[in-house]
């Protein structure tokens, strides 16, 4: 191993992040009374000795090529102080200790092709995960679906239209990188894997694979003389979760692989604790490159909601108040067997009264 | 006759409430006939002893009248040869009238045969709702079974059966009542009188129907098959009630203790004291009825909802009934008719699936909610579920048809 | 077989209550429009037509003697119109067409020593099991119980002070005949069975007895000899479901078969969906006659709810208003690891929020 | 250069929100050095190709920097020989500054080294919070390591390891902040740089810091050990900015947005427009706080709650995590060392006793919470479950023994 390749790494870990904080926060570090909302995109936070920080939140594509990254530099030094953040959802925040700034800001972020807003009320970025760009069991493009959705939905934005704030979420498997929202897009597998049998031997550690299935659907076999794996279909539900340690269980099909829609995950505890996202539309195709079906599902729940929601209400708050059979009625979405728990503690998700709605 | 001591006994007989053992004192120091006055004496003997050391001495055996296979609870005493007169004390599990509807004549009637050949010991009711005719031998069970059996009572479920109902005081007495809790417990439980008689069924299987949704019967607990009133239109506002209420009782009062009750805050008080129900909301939990009686009534199209599995502890801990019929109509005979096919449909089907000492509760459990509704013919429906499913572990191959399905119920629907 | 024994059953069933309705309960049927409480013990029905029934509501022993039956049946023909009913709690019921029957029927019920209340907001009887007197299976005796706490109770039974209605149970044992209750007093084993091993081959049916172990802790065995059967100690949950089956597995113990507490089963729909019961004391003497440990702990209970709970809220309601930190406080009671679940499903009882009381 | 036709990419060109194919596209056409412009165009290439397939090409390997065996997710690709030039494409991991601050400065320093040795292409951050740099052969790997290895950053986790942690702007600039979510992240995170940077564990351990109950890191969704900002005394408020708040939106809005969502009722609207909030009551939940920030902020004694467990679907489904500790205050160096030590402790337990890709709650649903809270030797309290146990499955014979510890506990306390 050459030399350059033997130097140790230095453990620093995470680096601290007062060296590249914004004056004016440093200097108030825990001491915000309060914040505003002047317009959308933009927070007004006020310290208890007065100081104003302001806040400008644009959305970006999420995988930044170095000239979208240096042009946000730019920006930075020319229209703000030079400092700034990016959220949970990968939008950039530019800080400002001078209110003045703020327009002119926004107008180079637009200017650039950066949207402005995602704050409040509004439907902000959608968070990802790597899909073909990158991870090794992908069935379709969080990417791409995510930008033809986000052309979409760019008006909300930008506005603050929604009852309270909407937080989506898309994966490209049913792993789930990208975690629950107030809606998920998510791949839905819906047949058993097809095994590669001359590849299991070589490729898989077959004890651990078998040890994967939550289902217990796979057992060690010899196929054609060689040891492989074979799946029981009747008891599989086509998680995938066999994939990732064992390659050769194909479960990514490019028909078969569909998306799902589930809604109402809220991990806040503002007002009910957090609760789980809630599978409501399944069999989507999984249609590159803009896959329209699954976003005109988005678009109609987020209608719905929009219309029917009292402020305040994150989508599962307002679910909740109206029902379930409201909420299939409303949205005129089909309700199936699927939607009926089949899984561990199903016990729980069935009506145990006579609270029914008609 | 020598009295047995019962020192710890007799501590049971000071206090205001009815001491149960004043009165089993009563039958053995001043019923005229000997067999009473010896039997209820052993029978203190073995309680004294029981009290005293803390254990139970009575074991199950088999005892049944000519022709029935269940319905008597045996009890042979295993320290019968220091008790010999309540050594066989069995219990015999009547059947009530629905509604637990008596004259005193009736009484009367079925005292006068117990006295022939029980103890004298009677409860109205045991917590499933028999008349519990508590110590009789095994030849006096027969007498006294083939005497009531004559003038109209017949003996109910003991062991894996279909076991004896209960429902509710309902339409003979009360305003929230939505249905015919008589008439419905009647046609259920004495369609199925052989599967109660001659226990054949993998374990038991209890109907209980309530008029409405306050279940006094405990039904949604404690029953395989529970059948709740309730209604599908808009519940019965008398204005003119409700501000009587708000003028004696005070807006206050009535918005801590009705409108911000209310579980899904369907109801709102107007300026000029009237009541708004949002009833598409209203889940017909019955609260604000429930205040306000003279006020607000359930609305005018009735019926009842099925839910299926209530039972309690044993092996997987309590469990409630859950929705498999949101609504249906229960007004003549097709409706009827409609009904205990579904009973049949499903007793069947427990027959078939459940294992030994499996309540239809937990069969359910082990196959899935769904796999049962199929086999059922129910059509699946968001009223089963608080929610849908939060986990992906399902295979949904055929999705569009089952869509397909939901679509051309909804366009035959409109 | 005599020939009186080979009479023929007549398969009635169940009887029709309609021919000992009272006349005017017939009259009225399905036709009631409301209720009035004009007293404890007391309720005024009317009819949409204005007919009245009045039902006046007394608690006896449950397991009646013949005297008291027929002193009953006396006093509704003296005193009444000869129409009674009994409540699904063993309280009886007169019916009565005219109002002014009412106070003279009161005073000879409660001349005769039956307590008149139990209706609305009050404490009504404990529904109860066999215990001692009947069952084989029981570790206590429920009815000894039950009179023990009535008397003490007797005053809340007469009078309306409670938030609202008060539903009591007792079981003899775990299998829990008496069903939930706002409070329950059941017996709960703590030590696993002791075999006697002598009996088993006999007795017992082997494998059904195995298989009705909710944790798999009985094993077919040989001991000295003799087929028989051994048990886990380690997994046994001391549930005594292996008693009924076979009765050589003794449960039942003089000082181990202690008695515990629980609260909060609510079957009524009525504002929130029915509730199960929660445990809340255990290890509690199982002391005849008079159990004073028990009856002491319910009390307090009662003493708490009463002070602090709001009108209308059943004890399920008022803590989960409250919360259980608070419960547990104002009543005293000890928080031991034994709340928290650890059967299936327990991941629902645990707190997945950072909702907290302090 | 002969560009791949891209005419499935081209259509997300189109469109307002930003292209990350238009910023692919960029670097292919317009960036100086040729190894990236190719790089982007053979990766391009593989992207139509699986947009036309409806298929991913990327496998997996073994790929890592020296002296470390994790923080870098190794991509070959499967086609390699019809894209040669991004056959190789790994993702680095990088840990960013707790609460992801930056100078573009620091930026530009990282885009420099990143120009030097990757593809181009970077995101800020991947959902666990790491800075990805996406795109690196095996060699140019262990360069860009170093290079920015000098100037202060480190690698982050990936495999069954600690993994790279979040923690929210927070203290920086929110008036919601109840700690300071910075210190915590770092003093925890980097004590595990062991455990991080050499995976060893039985599966991923994941970390996530939120200042307050919004919880805006989704720590309880997916973190093993969340730590969650809170106050244990009277939440602060400012009766003057109230009446404004009333004055400016009218008193039906205040009580149908504030006081009628509050999950516990713990708020009322006096006459004279102030609030009475009732703290016993009053779960934390932050929900009047968020509508009203300027009259309403968490109390002054603060400090946090940590709840284990959370994950996403594999396996047993979706877990949240739950809370071991209702409150601990951390301000002085004991207080952080007693954090870290108990971090310490989880990891060890669950280092030894979780099974392999066993994550932490799905070890504690396995174990039973009460095991693990012994372990961790941590007094039980009725903050950590929703209800008490509802079976009576459990064996209590030394109820009397927990009984007396937590009759002394609350003896000590008072
Ligand atoms: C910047 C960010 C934290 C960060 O360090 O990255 C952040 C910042 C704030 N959040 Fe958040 N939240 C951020 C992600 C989240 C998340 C996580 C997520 O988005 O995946 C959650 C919970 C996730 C979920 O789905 O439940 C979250 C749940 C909240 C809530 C609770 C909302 C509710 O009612 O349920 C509030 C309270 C509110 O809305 O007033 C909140 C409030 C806020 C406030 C207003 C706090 C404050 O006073 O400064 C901040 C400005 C938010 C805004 O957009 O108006 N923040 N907030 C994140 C911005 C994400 C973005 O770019 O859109
Ligand atoms: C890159 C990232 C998605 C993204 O584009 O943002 C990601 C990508 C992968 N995740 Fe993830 N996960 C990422 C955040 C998450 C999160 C969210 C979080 O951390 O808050 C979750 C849900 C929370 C959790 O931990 O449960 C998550 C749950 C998983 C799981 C399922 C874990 C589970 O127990 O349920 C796997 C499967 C596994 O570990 O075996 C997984 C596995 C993977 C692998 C390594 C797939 C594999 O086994 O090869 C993916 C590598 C993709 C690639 O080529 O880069 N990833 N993964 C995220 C990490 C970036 C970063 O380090 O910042
Ligand atoms: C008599 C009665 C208690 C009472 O004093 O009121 C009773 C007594 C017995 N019950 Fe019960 N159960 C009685 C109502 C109940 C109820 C309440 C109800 O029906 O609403 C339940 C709970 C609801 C349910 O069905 O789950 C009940 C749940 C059980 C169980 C547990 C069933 C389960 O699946 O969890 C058993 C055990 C068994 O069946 O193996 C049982 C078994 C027994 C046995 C037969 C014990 C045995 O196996 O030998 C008891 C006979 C006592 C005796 O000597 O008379 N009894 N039993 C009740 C029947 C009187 C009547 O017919 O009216
Ligand atoms: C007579 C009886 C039915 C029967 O056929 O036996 C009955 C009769 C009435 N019940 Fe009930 N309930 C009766 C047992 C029950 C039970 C079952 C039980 O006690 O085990 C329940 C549900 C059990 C539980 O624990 O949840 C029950 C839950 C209710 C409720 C709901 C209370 C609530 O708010 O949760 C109401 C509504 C109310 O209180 O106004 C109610 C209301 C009534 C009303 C007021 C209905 C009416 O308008 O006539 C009746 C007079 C009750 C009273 O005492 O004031 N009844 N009621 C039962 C009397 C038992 C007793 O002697 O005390
Ligand atoms: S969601 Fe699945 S496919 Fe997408 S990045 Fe995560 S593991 Fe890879
Ligand atoms: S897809 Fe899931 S269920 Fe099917 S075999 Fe693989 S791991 Fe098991
Ligand atoms: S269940 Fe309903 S109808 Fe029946 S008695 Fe109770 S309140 Fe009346
Ligand atoms: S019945 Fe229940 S749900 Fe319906 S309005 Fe009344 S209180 Fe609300
Ligand atoms: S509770 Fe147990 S002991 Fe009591 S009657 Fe029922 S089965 Fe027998
Ligand atoms: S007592 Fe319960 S847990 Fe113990 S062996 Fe018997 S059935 Fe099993
Ligand atoms: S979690 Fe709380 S403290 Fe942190 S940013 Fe969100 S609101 Fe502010
Ligand atoms: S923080 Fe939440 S629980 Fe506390 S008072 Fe405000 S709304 Fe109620």
């Amino acid at each position: 191993m050459p030399a350059t390749q033997r130097r140790v790494p230095i453990e620093s870990g995470c680096p601290d992040g007062m060296q590249y904080m914004h004056p004016v926060m440093k200097r108030n570090f825990g001491q915000w009374k309060y914040h505003e909302d002047p317009k959308p995109g933009v927070l007004k936070h006020v310290a208890h000795d007065g100081d104003e920080i302001w806040t400008v939140r644009a959305g970006t594509q999420r995988i930044l090529d170095l000239f979208t990254l240096r042009k946000l530099c730019e920006i930075g030094d020319r229209y703000a102080d030079g400092y700034l953040r990016f959220t949970i959802r990968s939008n950039i925040e530019f800080m400002v200790a001078d209110g003045a700034k703020v327009d002119p800001l926004i107008a180079e972020l637009e200017g650039n092709g950066f949207i402005v807003g995602g704050t409040r009320n509004s439907v902000t970025s959608i968070s990802h995960t790597q899909g073909w760009l990158h991870c090794d069991i992908p069935a379709t493009d969080a990417s791409g679906v995510v930008k033809s959705m986000m052309d979409q939905l760019i008006g909300e934005f930008r506005a603050w239209n929604m009852p309270n704030r909407v937080h989506i979420t898309t994966s490209c498997c049913q792993i789930n990188c990208g975690g629950q929202g107030d809606i998920a897009i998510n791949i839905q597998h819906t047949k058993p894997p097809k095994i590669n049998h001359d590849l299991v031997a070589n490729v898989c550690e077959r004890p651990s694979v078998v040890a994967r299935c939550p289902v217990a659907a796979i057992r060690p076999a010899m196929v054609n003389g060689k040891p492989s794996l074979e799946v029981d279909e009747r008891k599989c539900v086509c998680c995938g979760a066999c994939y990732p340690p064992c390659p050769p269980m194909q479960i990514n099909d490019p028909e078969h692989s569909k998306l799902a829609v589930w809604i109402g995950g809220n991990h806040s505890n503002a007002r009910g604790r957090p609760s789980f996202q809630k599978l409501v539309a399944a069999g989507i195709p999984n249609n590159p490159p803009r896959w329209p079906e699954a976003t005109a599902i988005v678009k109609r729940i987020l209608s719905v909601y929009k219309r029917d929601a009292q402020d305040w209400e994150r989508i599962n708050d307002w679910v909740e108040r109206i029902g379930w059979p409201r909420f299939f009625e409303l949205t005129e979405l089909p309700f199936t067997k699927f939607h009926i728990d089949n899984w561990r503690g199903q016990q729980k998700s069935l009506n145990a009264s006579s609270h029914l709605r008609f | 006759m020598n009295k047995h001591q019962t020192p710890m006994l007799d501590q049971l007989e000071s206090g205001e409430w009815p001491s149960f053992i004043s009165g089993i004192k009563r039958l053995r120091d001043h019923h005229e006939d000997r067999r009473i006055r010896d039997t209820n004496n052993d029978l203190l003997g073995q309680l004294e002893h029981s009290y005293e050391t803390i254990k139970g001495y009575w074991k199950g055996g088999t005892v049944s009248v000519y022709g029935y296979g269940g319905g008597i609870i045996p009890r042979f005493s295993e320290i019968g040869e220091l008790f010999p007169k309540s050594r066989e004390f069995h219990t015999l599990r009547v059947q009530p009238p629905a509604g637990n509807y008596y004259t005193t004549d009736c009484l009367r009637q079925l005292a006068d045969s117990w006295e022939k050949w029980g103890s004298g010991l009677v409860t109205f009711h045991g917590q499933t709702g028999n008349i519990m005719f508590i110590g009789a031998t095994t030849e006096n069970t027969q007498h006294f079974f083939n005497e009531i059996n004559d003038y109209g009572f017949d003996l109910g479920g003991a062991g894996p059966c279909v076991r004896t109902a209960q429902s509710c005081v309902g339409s003979g007495r009360c305003e929230q009542s939505c249905t015919n809790e008589h008439d419905i417990h009647r046609r259920l439980v004495n369609n199925f009188l052989d599967e109660m008689h001659r226990p054949a069924l993998p374990y038991k299987f209890k109907f209980k129907i309530s008029g409405c949704p306050n279940d006094c019967m405990n039904a949604i607990e404690r029953a395989d098959f529970a059948v709740i009133g309730t209604w599908r239109d808009e519940m019965q506002v008398d204005q003119e009630a409700v501000r009587e209420y708000v003028a004696v009782k005070g807006r206050s009062y009535l918005v801590d203790n009705v409108i911000s009750r209310c579980p899904t805050h369907a109801l709102s008080l107007n300026e000029d004291d009237t009541l708004s129900v949002d009833n598409r909301n209203c889940v017909r939990c019955m609260h604000c009825l429930n205040v306000m009686p003279k006020a607000l009534s359930p609305g005018k199209d009735r019926g009842i909802s099925i839910l299926i599995g209530g039972k309690r502890t044993l092996k997987i801990g309590d469990r409630f009934g859950t929705v498999i019929v949101p609504f249906m109509k229960v007004e003549n005979e097709e409706d009827y008719e409609r009904l205990v096919e579904l009973a049949e449909e499903v007793i069947d089907f427990f027959a078939e699936n459940a294992l030994e000492h499996e309540r239809i509760g937990e069969m359910i459990e082990r196959i899935g909610m769904v796999n049962f509704l199929e086999a059922m013919n129910i059509e699946m429906d968001p009223n089963m579920i608080v929610h849908p499913r939060e986990n992906s572990y399902v295979r949904t191959d055929n999705w569009e048809q089952e869509a397909t399905k939901w679509i051309e119920r909804r366009n035959s629907a409109a």
